[in-house]
């Protein structure tokens, strides 16, 4: 896959990569010894791609787009995002990121919470407001403005910290498993919304999930992973058209690529059945 | 200390019955601890009294003895109704105010006059030492330099016995020119002057708990809270005030309390080497010297109330605080 | 994690602008400026490049060599007179002469008194904390009596103590204990009060008592507020025991020390014992906050440098 | 008006009457002063609060201020109100304490601060160690009332007759249960309350007018005191800013502390100077190691009352 | 519905149900007025039942969940756990608890957080170390006992969740979203260990999920609610057979139940779309 990637980056010579990483390393040195949790990882994601990232758990999916997001420094390899390197784009505040947990702050209301990147960013009082009003009704938490976290249920908080990444508008987004708390339903409708976001505004998502079905409705180009060492199985694009209604989950290109990925995915595990 | 806080706040029906809930077990632990205390002073003041009997031969009933325990003029331990009455006789007994040379001024008689003038340093000191506390702990968890260096010291500075030095303190604060020059502006009065050394060396003892609690308040938010912070890029001074502020909430009030009652030990502290002039402080000093328990008890309480006044307070702006900050009831 | 909005050059320029304008006025001053500034520039860089063992214990070294230093130039620029301050070199050459009264004072003061003290205290508070906690009634009780008794000024109590428990160590002990409990009372109840709803509703599934409650939740969450109390009180333990031996103590002892030494006006002496004072509880706070990082490693604000 | 600091060695009482007495009747005022009393305490080494510039004068006893000028701290005897010692030992009547010899094997609480050389001296004299050995004495640092030897923690105290001595009476101990040394019974008394200054100051003529005029005044002050006791005491009790002070107890303290003032007019006696001295080098732990020089001046009083 | 919990009641006369609750309601005191997380629940839940609660977020599967645990207490309604009020089932240990996050404690390796169960309900050394092991193989964590929670990926975490509730093999299991992080493949994995472990002890499981298939895949009964009030919509009673290989989700019957509770789903939501 490596070659896969190296192969996009020539295509689209004209327009530099928005992610660029070639033979990412990164150990974590702990007690009983290190974890390696990427290896010789090598991926180019294009302005305006949706990628997707699947794999068992543990596979280094949190790591990488860590990494990207300039949290963690890799121990051997390159990356670069926007052609800097992921401080500096961090510094330009180039993106907007969804933890695996919603990790709202307590002291602050659900509202406070999503103004708080925008406070931070030196939107003004109306503005704030306004944006932050239009992802409330987006991930459909219109009217729980003044809870606190704790008075909201589980996948609640995790709209909610959807809502405050989207809030400021980012170029990229970096998104880590941002629907696991959601039934079908919501995350159907976020799935759609998302897809309308990303239609509209052109951003680059980077996308952790371990829905098959969503990947694939979802991307542009899904990311298989492998644990132990973390490392990269597959980059298969996809060649589904950009418009997408839901019922296009039953259409046969759609099972094919899920197929592909399930497969990509199986050979990750080790289970005898 | 609930009961205040309790009652600030509106409450319909419930508002009797929990102030009942509120009052009752402090009242009963009052109790109980007066029952001990009484049995505590017959035991240690019995020893004075039998040797009285025994000296001047007379001859006395059990309860003429526990009667006389309880009442002596130099215990060794005061009664509750000895030090209630000192207490009541020192301050609702005795004019606020006196007239001397034609001139009203408070009344060094009456044990409000000390407290105020305790109080105020007290609390000057407080501010003073809390301010630096968190400026300090500011520092040591944004510089590394800080954090290595001056930790070290300030723990070493509160081993330094206040009393020790607090002379020499006085000393050279109360002749500052600085100050001095501000006397004769007219920018404070004499009694300001007075008042400064002893809430600098209330602030000395005050700023250390703050110090160590908001080191750890301020490191007390998780790697995933900072790193939120990380992704949008916020500034130092936006992660201090929006995260790592907020989160130091409950450790800074926690420190906070203690830091209050420190700072009053402080400003009671400087009093002594202010040379007994007035204050709590110098009225425990003189009535040590002349031997007078009672009334060293009944200025202990005098203190022991400001103090438990100002931690209430504080207790009461926490819960008024953290639950506007969404703390769950 | 790089530096805020100030350029790197920007402190140096400012401490020479100041030191500039001190030597205008006081080339004394100036001279004191130029050391700390150098000292401080020394070891930010010291700080911050070497994040090794050894620039643990260096740099603290290098800003208290520094302090001394100042302290040194300032007696001896301003010619203070000793009876205010004494210079680190007298202060020094006495330590060195009286070892053996030093550690008389020491084992008197520090080692019966104040460790007495603070063991019996902190465990008091401790103690207390599991009633005030177990029990609401006492939570209402207890803690505002609690805080009342415990706001007893130390100088007001020192004298009843001596009165009670005699001259020796066991009233210095007494008054630690008075002085150490309530800061400890009120970090073990806010402590106790720190583990979160969910890690509590998993104990109650478990249909835990409250012993197991305690010990394998409770107590490990309140394992940084307690070592906050235990923190703060050390010192507190030591400036008890200190300033309780002003107000009656045998015929030896650091507070006792120096008191008497300070109405011979040999405030080296004096000085000499508050340097062991110093020394024997950043000793005693770094033997604490070292038991810390071993207890709570897992405590966000321990886990990071 | 010239401005004075005093700084007194304890809390305001009839103790420093005269001062007390000066201020109120504007004796300071006729001389074109404008006297400031500071009181002291237990925690205050007049010296030191001398040195910091935090007082112009300070009442001290002479050990004290002898041992200040040895270490360099050059202070100056300029006038001696005080002609004769108060301190006294006072010891339980059953503890079996006839005489100073017996207090070997005995505990005694004293001050310290300075003040605990006369007895030090007292018993190097007598041959009895202070060390708290079987044939010694064990010596405890008395806080700051009588209180270690109502509790019998120990056997001995230290008192002032104006003092300590009534506290113990007050307590309701009957005189004969007590044995009471006074000092100068024994020849080791040495010199209290006297006025002392920085030496340097002294050089200064306007700063030695305004000792000139402040001793004058002063002394007026205790010839009014001494003359009318009660009156004094009443004074001194309005001075009193901890307002714990009682009435009878400073009534008593003037009654005594004019008795110590007695016969004198403030110039210092050379012969109790040179006892006080000899006292000291004769202590064991040393006070002062040599004779001081230029410890004394009687260029202060002999112009304050000469004319 | 609540006819149906009823009549279900009736035909197990003989069997007294483990969990019955009638008419239960719930309502949260809030500063901005009383939330009502639960309306008028009637349920009643069998031994060796496999109930799974699914419905929108905030519906009230949480805290149903936690009314049956004894951690939330009604205010009206009533309900029994194995005859006995929640409290003293609770007091029994009657259950094992999946919360929705992980609440791993952080000074426990994972071996030791697995382990604590064990411990307060005083198991032996070698037994404790016996199960350990054995639910640490079982959620494919094995190698990573010695481990602290922050060195492990959400996925991991979460599985530690599940292994340390398995661990002292109560009667009664109650799982709030258990799989919610982990990727299809270990879900289906985890699906087949929980039925192999149900089948084969004839627990009596309430389960909380969002995805339809595993509801379908797992369960005797699907309970689908609805929020705002919280209350239960459809009880389905699943008539597939006991044994259950992973290709019986292609099925036509399974695909008819799965149906009925997307439609019952669908009805609790309210997009447009
Ligand atoms: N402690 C609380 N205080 C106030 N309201 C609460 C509290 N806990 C839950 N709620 C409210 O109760 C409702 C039901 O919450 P619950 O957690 O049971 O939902 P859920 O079905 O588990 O949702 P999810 O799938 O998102 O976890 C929600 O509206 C929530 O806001
Ligand atoms: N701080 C850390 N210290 C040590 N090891 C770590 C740390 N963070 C992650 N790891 C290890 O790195 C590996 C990859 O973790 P990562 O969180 O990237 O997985 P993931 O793909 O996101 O899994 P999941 O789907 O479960 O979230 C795991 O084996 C994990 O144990
Ligand atoms: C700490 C200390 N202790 C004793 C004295 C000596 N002294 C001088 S005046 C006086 C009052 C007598 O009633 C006493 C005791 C002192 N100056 N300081
Ligand atoms: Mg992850
Ligand atoms: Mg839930």
């Amino acid at each position: 896959m490596a070659q896969a990637a190296r192969a996009t980056k020539m295509n689209t010579a004209p327009q530099s990569p928005v992610i660029a990483a070639e033979n990412l390393d990164l150990v974590f040195q702990t007690a009983d010894g290190p974890v390696q949790a990427l290896r010789d990882v090598s991926l180019t994601i294009d302005k305006g791609d949706f990628v997707s990232f699947i794999g068992p758990s543990g596979c280094g999916k949190t790591t990488f787009l860590r990494v990207i997001a300039a949290l963690e420094h890799p121990t051997g390899g390159t990356i670069t995002v926007n052609g800097m390197s992921p401080e500096e784009a961090r510094l330009n505040r180039a993106y907007g990121y969804v933890f695996q947990a919603a990790g709202l702050y307590p002291w602050r209301t659900i509202e406070k919470n999503i103004a708080l990147p925008l406070e931070i960013m030196g939107f003004d009082r109306a503005e704030q407001e306004k944006r932050v009003n239009n992802v409330l009704q987006l991930v459909d938490l219109a009217g729980f403005g003044k809870k606190f976290p704790w008075q909201l249920s589980g996948g609640m908080q995790q709209r909610a910290s959807i809502a405050r990444a989207l809030a400021f508008d980012a170029d990229i987004l970096l998104m880590d498993e941002p629907f696991g708390a959601l039934d079908e339903i919501v995350r159907d409708h976020l799935n759609e919304q998302l897809l309308k976001l990303w239609a509209r505004t052109e951003k680059t998502i980077g996308f952790v999930t371990h829905s098959i079905p969503e990947a694939v409705y979802l991307s542009t180009k899904i990311v298989v992973m492998s644990p132990r060492p973390g490392r990269i199985t597959d980059v298969i694009e996809s060649d589904l058209p950009r418009e997408r209604p839901l019922d296009i989950r039953d259409t046969p290109e759609f099972l094919a690529i899920a197929h592909r990925v399930r497969e990509g995915l199986r050979a990750g595990h080790a289970y005898d059945d | 200390m609930s009961a205040l806080a309790d009652t600030a706040r509106p409450r319909a029906p419930g508002a009797l019955s929990a102030l009942a809930s509120a009052v009752l077990p402090v009242l009963t632990i009052v109790l109980a601890i007066v029952a001990i205390w009484y049995a505590a002073s017959v035991m240690m003041n019995r020893a004075w009294t039998l040797d009285q009997i025994a000296r001047q031969n007379l001859e006395m009933t059990t309860m003429e003895i526990v009667a006389a325990t309880m009442n002596q003029e130099r215990p060794v331990l005061p009664t509750p109704h000895q030090v209630f009455n000192e207490l009541w006789s020192t301050t609702a007994g005795e004019p606020i105010m006196r007239e001397r040379r034609g001139e009203m001024q408070g009344n060094p008689r009456n044990l409000i006059f000390h407290a105020y003038h305790t109080l105020w340093p007290t609390i000057l000191g407080f501010g003073i030492g809390s301010f630096l506390g968190i400026l300090l702990a500011v520092g040591i968890v944004h510089s590394r330099a800080m954090d290595m260096s001056v930790m070290p010291w300030a723990i070493a500075s509160q081993t330094i016995p206040i009393l020790a030095i607090a002379p020499i303190i006085v000393v050279v604060v109360s002749n500052l020119p600085a100050l001095n020059n501000a006397v004769d502006q007219g920018w404070i009065s004499e009694d300001t002057k007075l008042l400064v050394p002893k809430a600098l060396i209330s602030s000395y003892l005050s700023f250390f708990p703050v110090v160590v609690g908001m080191v750890a308040g301020l490191r007390s938010p998780n790697a995933m809270d900072l790193d939120l912070m990380r992704t949008w890029s916020a500034s130092r001074g936006q992660t201090f005030w929006k995260l790592r502020l907020p989160a130091s909430v409950p450790f800074l009030f926690t420190s906070l309390k203690v830091s209050i009652a420190a700072a009053l030990v402080g400003t009671i502290v400087a009093e002594l080497p202010t040379g007994a002039r007035f204050g709590l402080g110098a009225r425990l000093l003189t009535g040590s010297y002349y031997g007078q328990t009672i009334q060293i008890w009944s200025a202990l309480f005098m203190a022991a109330i400001c103090a438990a006044a100002l931690v209430i307070l504080l207790g009461a702006l926490e819960k008024l605080v953290l639950r506007r900050m969404g703390a769950r009831p | 994690m790089k530096a805020t909005a100030i350029p790197p050059w920007g402190l140096p320029a400012l401490g020479a602008a100041l030191i500039a304008l001190a030597a205008l006025t006081d080339t004394r001053l100036a001279l004191i400026l130029a050391v700390w500034f150098g000292a401080w520039a020394l070891n930010a860089t010291l700080a911050d490049r070497a994040r090794g063992r050894g620039s643990r214990f260096l740099v603290p070294l290098i800003f208290g060599v520094t302090l001394l230093a100042l302290w040194e130039m300032a007696v001896q620029l301003y010619d203070i007179s000793f009876v205010i301050l004494p210079a680190p070199s007298a202060i020094w050459a006495r330590m060195v002469t009286e070892t053996a009264t030093l550690w008389a004072d020491f084992q008197q003061t520090i080692l019966k008194g104040a460790l007495a003290g603070y063991i019996m205290g902190c465990g008091a508070a401790f103690l207390a904390a599991l009633a005030v906690d177990r029990s609401p009634f006492l939570q209402k009780g207890l803690l505002p009596v609690g805080n009342f008794i415990a706001a007893l000024p130390i100088v007001g109590t020192a004298p009843i103590f001596v009165m009670w428990f005699g001259f020796g160590w066991q009233s210095k002990s007494a008054v630690v204990v008075a002085m150490v409990f309530f800061p400890m009372l009120v970090n073990c109840v806010q402590g106790l009060k720190a583990s979160d709803q969910m890690q509590r509703d998993l104990m109650r599934t478990y249909a835990a008592s409250y012993g197991q409650t305690l010990v394998k939740l409770r107590l490990p969450t309140a394992m940084p507020f307690i070592f906050n109390g235990l923190k703060i009180c050390t010192t507190l333990a030591l400036i008890g025991a200190i300033v309780a031996e002003f107000f009656g103590s045998p015929t030896v002892g650091m507070g006792f020390r120096i008191k008497i030494e300070m109405g011979r006006l040999a405030m080296d002496m004096v000085w000499a014992e508050i340097a062991v004072a110093a020394l024997a509880g950043s000793g005693f706070y770094g033997l604490v906050a070292l038991i810390e990082k071993r207890l709570t490693f897992w405590h966000p604000s321990q886990r990071r440098g | 008006q010239d401005e004075v600091r005093l700084q007194l060695q304890w809390v305001t009482q009839s103790q420093f009457a005269g001062y007390y007495v000066a201020l109120e009747n504007g004796y300071y005022e006729e001389e074109n002063l404008d006297v400031t009393i500071l009181p002291g305490g237990p925690d205050i080494a007049p010296p030191q609060v001398l040195a910091g510039g935090g007082a112009d004068a300070m009442l001290n006893w002479m050990p004290s201020a002898l041992a200040a000028r040895e270490r360099g701290l050059p202070v100056v005897n300029i006038a001696q109100p005080f002609v004769r010692s108060g301190l006294m030992l006072s010891c339980w009547a059953d503890a079996g304490i006839a005489e100073p010899a017996d207090l070997a094997g005995h505990t005694v609480a004293h001050w310290f601060f300075g003040n605990e050389y006369p007895f030090m001296g007292w018993m190097n004299q007598l041959g009895i160690p202070v060390d708290g050995s079987e044939n010694g004495v064990t010596l405890l640092q008395a806080g700051f009332n009588v209180d270690p030897l109502l509790q019998r923690q120990a056997d001995c105290i230290s008192t002032m007759t104006y003092n300590e001595y009534w506290q113990i009476i007050d307590a309701g101990v009957s005189p004969e249960e007590l044995v009471t040394f006074r000092y100068s019974d024994y020849g080791v008394d040495t010199l209290e309350d006297g006025i002392w200054v920085l030496e340097e100051n002294l050089d200064d003529p306007a700063f030695f007018d305004k000792m000139v005029r402040f001793v004058r005044a002063s002394m007026r002050g205790w010839e009014w005191a001494a003359a009318n006791p009660t009156e004094a005491a009443m004074i001194v009790l309005d001075y009193d800013e901890t307002g714990a002070q009682t009435e009878q107890h400073q009534l008593r303290m003037m009654g005594e502390v004019a008795l110590l003032v007695e016969g004198g007019n403030g110039t210092l006696d050379v012969e109790s100077y040179e006892r006080t001295v000899r006292t000291l080098l004769e202590g064991g732990d040393a006070v002062i190691t040599t004779e001081p020089m230029g410890a004394w001046t009687h260029a202060v009083t002999e112009a304050a009352l000469g004319n």
